[in-house]
This record gives structure tokens, C-alpha cells and sequence, in this order.
């Protein structure tokens, strides 16, 4: 699904490293990211997939170069208008990052709180993409209560409840079953195909096989060339 | 404000350890600084008032009329400093002398006629706290027609002013120190509560919570956390007080003093103070977590 | 031990944070406690040597020789509670007399010969503290061959030990007060510090780690903790002491009185008792771990 | 690789049940598994595989039922006890459960200081350890700052480092690209034939499918009939 040239790049990323310390854990990378796009990135272990999602929504600083998302220059952000940035994405992260002393229902909420939604509106959103992870029963569960999958679950539930234009997805399925890793991809498709751009970090290469989308491959920090593009 | 609230209770609940400990630790510190505080305010109102036992002898010109006592004393009580004014006639200075003199009886015994001056015995306002308010006072009294001499402040008693004053500059430093030290205690213990804490912070701000939105409830939760803790010091520090004064044989003790608790005032000062604490220990943690 | 200790040593400088707040909260709890045991314990030592400045005012027989003034001084001096003895002669007790009564100089002018006794003013040693003591001494005064009367104990005296006791009652119990807040907020904080890395030492559990090794070094971390803020609160009290010290006009206070710090003992006291406190923390924090 | 009858069972379950509240975690297993086999336990997401690994341990007592570890029964053992049987277990947690203020080279070094060991021993197995699962040159990195393939492999290393009697994985690789999972699995193996007996809970029928083992299903918390053993 190469975007055709007239699409707009939502994320754009120009000569980008990220340092830590002598580590270079992204070396030079430049990629548009078009809006509506489906991207998986991919690479072995330590290739830097986690880190470049990190940049994108400012959980950690590029060490060189610059970042655009939807226009707004990374480097340049204010720090009060960064909660702003954080909303346009909907994060699936690879530890789930679920706040322990809170219950599966309060977890997914917050998003929707922190936007300042009406009570009675949240409840009914959090309950609905709770039954579509196919966690309406476990409302009330601690998340260390719960399976490794279904902390997975609720991530994911967390991040597409607030209705976020990207989704950043990853490693999204790495604690499912073949079977709920489906239910969670097609969710994920179905999302795309309300518009929103989907970035998913995997190694999974059966589920990139099976979907549609462009695949970025890297290793060791450095962007690998490009196969040639799968248009729909 | 109300959702705040709400939220700020739900976190409350959510972290139950985590609360009773700061509370906890809230009322501990709030409960010695205070007790500390309240033995001082007592103990210094006590020796002030002791002070203020100070009598004024003013004794009589010899050749001072018996019917111009009623005029002086009126004039002595309109001073105002002047609590009373109680005569004591040449007779009933004798009586005392002898009382006083039990030792050396035999000086009296030769005696023909009573060279003593008739005197007044002035009792001080309870608003007199100050040395020189007393000197001011001799020296005013000094001045009125009828008197020969003022007399105030025994040896013992200078000693013992300064010693008051020592024991009030100690005092005072003390209890500012002691509440300083409160204040970091209890911001300490929530700043560790909000390290505990910090992963979930982090993850509110990562889906996009403005710092706002994490702050108010955790401030919000400091401030009810120092009110619950701070009366819960307030309110043990009263058991005791009760309880002591209770126990406090009331003949000990001058008849005008009583034990006092903390004004009104000092309580709520003291409670906002606490209030302030918990909530200053949230935003320093709050300040530290953002910049790393 | 070795093994222990370096583990917790290693523990303290990756928990760098934790480890401030812990030695900072300690630090703070100590010298608030101290600072108010310091100030009471030089509060009633001076308090007591006031008490002590009480002179036994001895009376001798009229027909007392001035030849055995000697004999009686020395047997005076030989009672164990008797500093020093002094004789005053009756001219001296004539002078100090006229000085006493100087608005009743004309008392003593008709006299013609000196009726006053001899006397001996009695100073008592420092470790006389009780009242019940100088009552003791003064009845075996009283026994001695020529002395006519004892006197001791004036009316403001008496009042003033009243007080003395109190003080030293709401004294001791606040210093109880304190120390057990102190240890109460001390565990506290300990218990926060290990609540916050509860994961860690499940984590250990999981993988086999015995208690003994897992909370050896966390109880050896609670006693080094305790050890370093309670160093660090006295030696804070120990500067404030210094300062204020020098402060002090050396004319308010009595010649033989010195403001001290705290002896070694208590001292030695005060930091075991915090070394415990740390490690009491630590003790509660992974029982009611267990329990969980 | 169904256990000759004439072998010993290492691990021996009669009945046990798992009860949450009124959700039934494990209902009614009885298995045994033997010295030196090789077992899969799959199923779907929160179908209890993590949970009965959870009792063998003793992370979590069995609400019903006897389990037996190599001749001891874990209803009866006394608390002192459980560190020794602690001991004979490798633990790779699901959630890897690094200790975050200890560098990597600690957190697999606690295990065989837990045991008493020798320092310059410790040292030179744990330097082992690490460089066979790549991670020789992270050694004094904090957990948090690995990617989280490479947390897994710091958590495979310390579940061996003690040289455990019995392995047990929880989705070991769920977190690694093929060729590092790859490199995990035959790790595992080489494991095993140095005699160990390992038990592992995944969802990668893929791996399954290429390494020979017996494979228990679990569904809703009970065991599926299990189908014709796969001798070796
Ligand atoms: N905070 C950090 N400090 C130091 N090094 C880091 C930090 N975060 C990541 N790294 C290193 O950067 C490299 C890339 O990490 P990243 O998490 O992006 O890998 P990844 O592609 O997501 O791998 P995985 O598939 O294992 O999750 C790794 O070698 C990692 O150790
Ligand atoms: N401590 C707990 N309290 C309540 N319920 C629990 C607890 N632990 C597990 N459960 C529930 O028990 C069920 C089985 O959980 P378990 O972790 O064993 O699943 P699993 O097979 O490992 O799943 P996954 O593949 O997702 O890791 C799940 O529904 C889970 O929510
Ligand atoms: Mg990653
Ligand atoms: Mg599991």
C-alpha cells in the first residue's frame, strides 16, 4: 500500500538518530508515513522498532534530526502542548505499561477522562471496546489479575478507545493465541479502514504475510531498503 | 472541581496502604511538633503570669492622712496598668513583719510604737508582660502626692525574668524549627509515595493527560491527606491535654492559670500548615519526576 | 557479614533516591526529638540547681560560744547533703538585715544592743535534688549540739518545686512522646521505601532467594540508615547548640550552670535507638509482606 | 515423547483445582510429567497455562487437589522450605519480572548468590550465560533500557544460570523475532538433553510444530484429551 504521491505524510522523519550514549540505537532514518497508511515495521531484536515509536509520540527525544507529525515539529514543541501531541496517538506498548492499582475499566477510561468526556459517554465507550476485546466480563480485574493476553487485551482496548488518527501498535499480539492475535489484527484493520493511520512493531512474519500494508524493515538502527512496494 | 474530587477520593481508595501510612506519618509529626508547641504556649502563659504576681509595695509618706487613703487608692487604680490596689495599714505591715521575722522576734519586742509607713499593695493588669512596663509603672506611681517609695522586683525575680526570657527564645526558635521540620517530614514521606507511583504517572502522561489533569487529584490528595493527618495529631494531642490537665493537682499551680489548649485560630493555622505540607511534597515530586 | 554488608551497601547506591529521602526523614525525626530532649534536660538541670541554690539557714543557741563555731562548721560540712557552711555572725546578720528592711531603717535604730543569733548559711551539694532531701538534712541539723533553729525553703520556693515537678512530668512524658514518634515515623518511612520495592523482593522469592538473604541486607541498609540520619539529625542539633550556646549572655544564668550538650551515653542512646527504628521499619514492612 | 512407564514422574497432579473468586483459573487436573520430558502446555489466552505454572512454584497455592514436586507435597511443605523448592525450578516469567534497579548482570547473578555461591564463580557463569544468549555486552545495563526481546533473553538467562532441575517457560520467545527465538528454543533443547525436564507455555504452534515434546491443551481451565503422543 505505497501512498500515492498526492497523499499527505502525516509523519515525517528526516536524517533522525537516537543515541544512548555509545549505543546508536537509530542511525539516519528518513520515512513519510502518509495519512491512512498501513505500516508494520519490522526487525530482529534490538533492531530499534520500540525506539522509533518512542520518538513519534515524544516518549523519548530524537538525539539528531528532525520529526514531523501532522505538521507540528517535534523538537520545537512546547512541553504543555505535548499532552496534545499524545492524543492524536493511540499507544499499544510492548510491556502494556497498565496502571497496577487501578481496575481494567479505569484504566481505559483515563484516556477518555483526561480529554474530559461526560461520565455517562465514557462509561458506555469503555464498555463497548471492552466487548470488543472480549473483556466485558473483567471490568472490574486488577490488571495483575489477568492473563498475559488479556493485559494485552486491554491495552489495546486502551488505545483505540479514545479514537486516536495513529495508532502505534507494538509487538500488538505477541501474548495472544492465533485466535485472539485474529480477533485484535482485524480490529486493527477495521480501525484502518475508518482512516486511521496503524504503525505496528512485529516480528511476527505470518501476520505481516497475511495483512496488507507496507513493510519497514529494520537492523541494527538503519532503515533497510525497501522491497518493492505491495499495492492493494 | 467536583470530578477532581471524586478522582483525588477514588486514588485515595485505590491506594490504601500507601494513604494510611502518610496519614499516619502526618499525625505523628503534626502531633509532637504541636505538643511541643502547646507545652511552651502553657508553660511560657504560666511563668508570665507568675511574673505578673509581681507586687508593687508602695509605701506611704509617715505623715500621710488616714482619710486620703480611699483618694489615693481610686488614683492608683485608674493607672492602667493597675489591677488593684490593696492598703495595708502601718498595724497590718507589722503583723507581717512579724510573720516574716519569726527568727529575730526579739528585734520587735523592745519596740514602743510602730515606725512602720502605712502601704499599698498594687496587683498588676494580666496585660502587663514586660519588665519596664512594671518600672514605668513604679515610676508613674512614684510621682503621686502621698507616696515616699515605690518597691518592686525582688533579686529572685529579676533572675527569674531572664531565665523566662531564655526559656522564651528557646522556645520560640524551637517551635519554628520543629514545624519546619514537620513540614519536610511530611513532604518527604509523600514525595516517596509519589516514587512508588511514579511508573503510573508516567503512564498517564503518555496517554495524554496534561499535567493538570495527573496534578489537581495528587494535590488535591495532599492537602486532604495533611488535613485528615493534621487532626488526627490535633485530636491526640487533646487526649493527652485532657487527659494531663486531668491529673494536674489544681494546688500546684497558680489559682488565675488553668491549662489552655491551642485558640481557634492556632488550630487552623496549624491544619493549614499541614494541609500545605502534603501538598508541597506533591508538587516537589511531582517537579523531580518531570525532569528526569 | 562481609557479604551481607557489601550487598547492602550495593542496595543503598542503586536506591540512591529512596536512601536520601530515608536518611533525610530520620535525620529530621531525630533532631526534632533530641532538640526537645536537649532543651529539657538543660531546662531542669537549671531548674534544679535553682532549686539547689536553696540555702539551709541555720540558727544558733544565744549562749553559743564563738569558740566552737569551728567544731560546728566542720560537723556541718561532714553531712553528706552540705556543700559548703558559712558563718554570719550576728553583726553580719544585723547588716544583711538592715539591707533587707531598708524602709524600715527606723525599726532598727532604737535598738541598743544586737539581738540577732549567730548563724550559719548551709550550701548544699549539686546531687541533692529532692525536696524531701533538704527536709532529711535539716532535721539532722537539727540535732546538732547549739543550733537553735533550722529555716528552710521560702514561700516562693515551694511554689517554684511545685512547678519544677510539673515541668519535669509533662517533660519526661513528651521526651517518651517523641522518641516513640520518632520510631514510629522512622519505621514508617522504612516501610514506605520497602513498599515501593515490593516487585524486587517478590522477585528474589521467586527465584529461590531465602528470607535470611533477602532480608539480611535490607535490615543491616534500616540500621546503616538509621545510623547516618541519626548521626546526621544530632550533629545538627549539635551545630544549633553550638550557635545558640554562644548566644547565651553567660549574666542571665547562674555561675555554676553551663548549657551541655547531651554525654555520650545518651548519645550512644539515641543513635541505637534510631539504628532500631530503621531496622523495626524494615521488620514490619516484610512481615505484613509475607502475610500478603 | 510420551515418558516410558518405568520412568519417575517429577511432577505429579491429582485433582487440583484454581479458584479466583468465582472464576475457576483450573479446574480438576490430574497429569504427570517425568524426569527429563519435554512439554508444551498450550491454549488459548487466560486458559490457565501461566496459572498452573504459577502452582508448581508455589507462586500461588492450588485451592483443591495434591501436587507433588520430585516426592514433595506442596500443600504441606513448610514455609522455610519453599526457597529449596524454589531452587530446583528456572523460572522464565511471562512478564519476565527483571528487578528494574539492578543491572542485567545482577539481576542473573542473584540467583546463584542466592545459592551461596563462590563470587569469581558467580561472575564466570553469569559471563557464560550472557554471551549465550547474546546479551554479553549489556551486562551493566538497567532492565528498562533493553528492548523487550532483549529483557526476554536477560529473563532465559537467569532461569538457567542456577542450573535448575526443571525449566519452566512462559512464552518464552513471545517477544523475539524468529532467528533469536530460534537461538532461545535450541538453547532450551540443549537444555534438556543435558537432562532437565522443561515445561513450556506458549502460543507459537509454529514452534511447537518443529521441536519434538509432549503437548497438554488447556481450555477454560481444563485439560484437553490429549491426542496420540508424538514418540520421539
Ligand atoms: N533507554 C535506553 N537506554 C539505553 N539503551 C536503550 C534504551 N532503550 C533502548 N535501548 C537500546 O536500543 C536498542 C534498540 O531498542 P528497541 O527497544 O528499539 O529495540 P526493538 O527493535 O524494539 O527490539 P525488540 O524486538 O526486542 O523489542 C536496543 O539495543 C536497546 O538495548
Ligand atoms: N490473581 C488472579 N486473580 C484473579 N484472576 C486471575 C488471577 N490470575 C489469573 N487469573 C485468571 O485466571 C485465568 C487464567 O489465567 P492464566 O494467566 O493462567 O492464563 P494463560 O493461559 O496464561 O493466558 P495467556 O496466554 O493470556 O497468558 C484468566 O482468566 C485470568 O484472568
Ligand atoms: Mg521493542
Ligand atoms: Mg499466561
Amino acid at each position: 500500500m505505497m501512498a500515492p504521491p498526492d497523499q499527505q505524510a502525516i509523519i515525517r522523519l528526516f536524517g533522525v538518530h537516537r543515541r544512548y550514549g555509545a549505543l546508536n540505537a537509530l542511525t539516519d532514518i528518513g520515512l513519510d508515513i502518509f495519512q491512512n497508511e498501513f505500516v508494520f515495521i519490522t526487525g530482529p531484536s534490538g533492531a530499534g522498532k520500540s525506539t522509533l515509536l518512542k520518538l513519534l509520540y515524544l516518549g523519548e527525544p530524537a538525539s539528531e534530526g528532525q520529526i514531523l507529525v501532522d505538521g507540528l515539529n517535534l523538537a520545537r514543541i512546547s512541553r504543555k502542548r505535548i499532552p496534545d501531541l499524545r492524543r492524536r496517538f493511540g499507544i499499544i506498548f510492548q510491556n502494556y505499561r497498565l496502571i497496577p492499582t487501578r481496575t481494567v475499566f479505569a484504566n481505559v477510561s483515563l484516556v477518555l477522562e483526561a480529554m474530559g468526556q461526560k461520565e455517562h459517554l465514557i462509561r458506555k465507550k469503555v464498555h463497548s471496546v471492552l466487548r470488543t476485546v472480549g473483556l466485558e466480563d473483567r471490568d472490574s480485574a486488577l490488571p495483575l489479575t489477568l492473563s498475559g493476553g488479556e493485559q494485552q487485551r486491554v491495552a489495546v482496548a486502551r488505545a483505540i478507545v479514545g479514537n486516536p488518527q495513529i495508532l502505534l501498535a507494538d509487538e500488538p499480539t505477541g501474548s495472544l493465541d492465533p485466535s485472539s492475535a485474529g480477533v485484535i489484527m482485524a480490529l486493527l484493520q477495521r480501525y484502518h479502514r475508518r482512516g486511521a493511520t496503524v504503525i505496528i512493531a512485529t516480528h511476527d512474519h505470518e501476520m505481516i504475510g497475511r495483512t496488507r500494508g507496507r513493510v519497514i524493515r529494520l537492523e541494527h538502527g538503519r532503515l533497510l531498503p525497501q522491497p518493492t512496494a505491495d499495492t492493494p | 472541581m467536583n470530578r477532581i474530587l471524586k478522582r483525588a477520593l477514588a486514588d485515595i481508595r485505590d491506594n490504601g496502604f500507601l494513604n494510611a501510612i502518610t496519614v499516619a506519618t502526618i499525625a505523628l509529626a503534626i502531633l509532637i511538633s504541636s505538643a511541643f508547641g502547646l507545652f511552651f504556649i502553657n508553660a511560657s502563659r504560666l511563668m508570665t503570669l507568675w511574673q505578673q504576681g509581681v507586687r508593687v509595695m508602695v509605701y506611704l509618706q509617715p505623715e500621710f492622712a488616714d482619710a486620703a487613703v480611699e483618694d489615693l487608692r481610686s488614683r492608683l487604680e485608674k493607672l492602667p496598668a493597675v489591677g488593684k490596689a490593696v492598703f495595708i495599714s502601718k498595724d497590718d505591715g507589722m503583723a507581717r513583719l512579724k510573720k516574716q521575722l519569726k527568727h529575730q522576734l526579739s528585734l520587735l519586742s523592745n519596740l514602743k510604737a510602730n515606725p512602720l509607713p502605712h502601704a499599698f499593695e498594687v496587683q498588676l493588669r494580666p496585660a502587663v508582660r514586660d519588665w519596664e512596663e512594671v518600672a514605668d509603672l513604679a515610676a508613674a506611681i512614684q510621682k503621686l502626692a502621698g507616696v515616699a517609695e515605690v518597691e518592686y522586683g525582688q533579686g529572685w525575680l529579676d533572675r527569674f525574668a531572664a531565665i523566662l526570657r531564655l526559656f522564651k527564645l528557646a522556645g520560640f526558635g524551637m517551635c519554628a524549627l520543629f514545624f519546619i521540620a514537620t513540614v519536610f517530614i511530611v513532604a518527604n514521606t509523600t514525595r516517596l509515595v509519589l516514587y512508588s507511583r511514579r511508573e503510573e504517572i508516567e503512564i498517564m502522561r503518555l496517554v495524554g493527560a496534561s499535567e493538570g489533569f495527573i496534578r489537581m487529584p495528587l494535590y488535591l490528595e495532599g492537602i486532604l491527606q495533611g488535613a485528615i493527618g493534621g487532626a488526627a495529631g490535633l485530636a491526640g494531642l487533646l487526649a493527652g491535654h485532657l487527659y494531663l490537665s486531668a491529673q494536674i493537682d489544681p494546688g500546684l499551680l497558680p489559682s488565675q492559670f488553668e491549662v489552655r489548649f491551642f485558640p481557634p485560630a492556632l488550630i487552623a493555622a496549624i491544619l493549614g500548615g499541614s494541609m500545605l505540607a502534603g501538598c508541597l511534597g506533591s508538587l516537589l515530586s511531582l517537579r523531580q519526576q518531570l525532569k528526569t
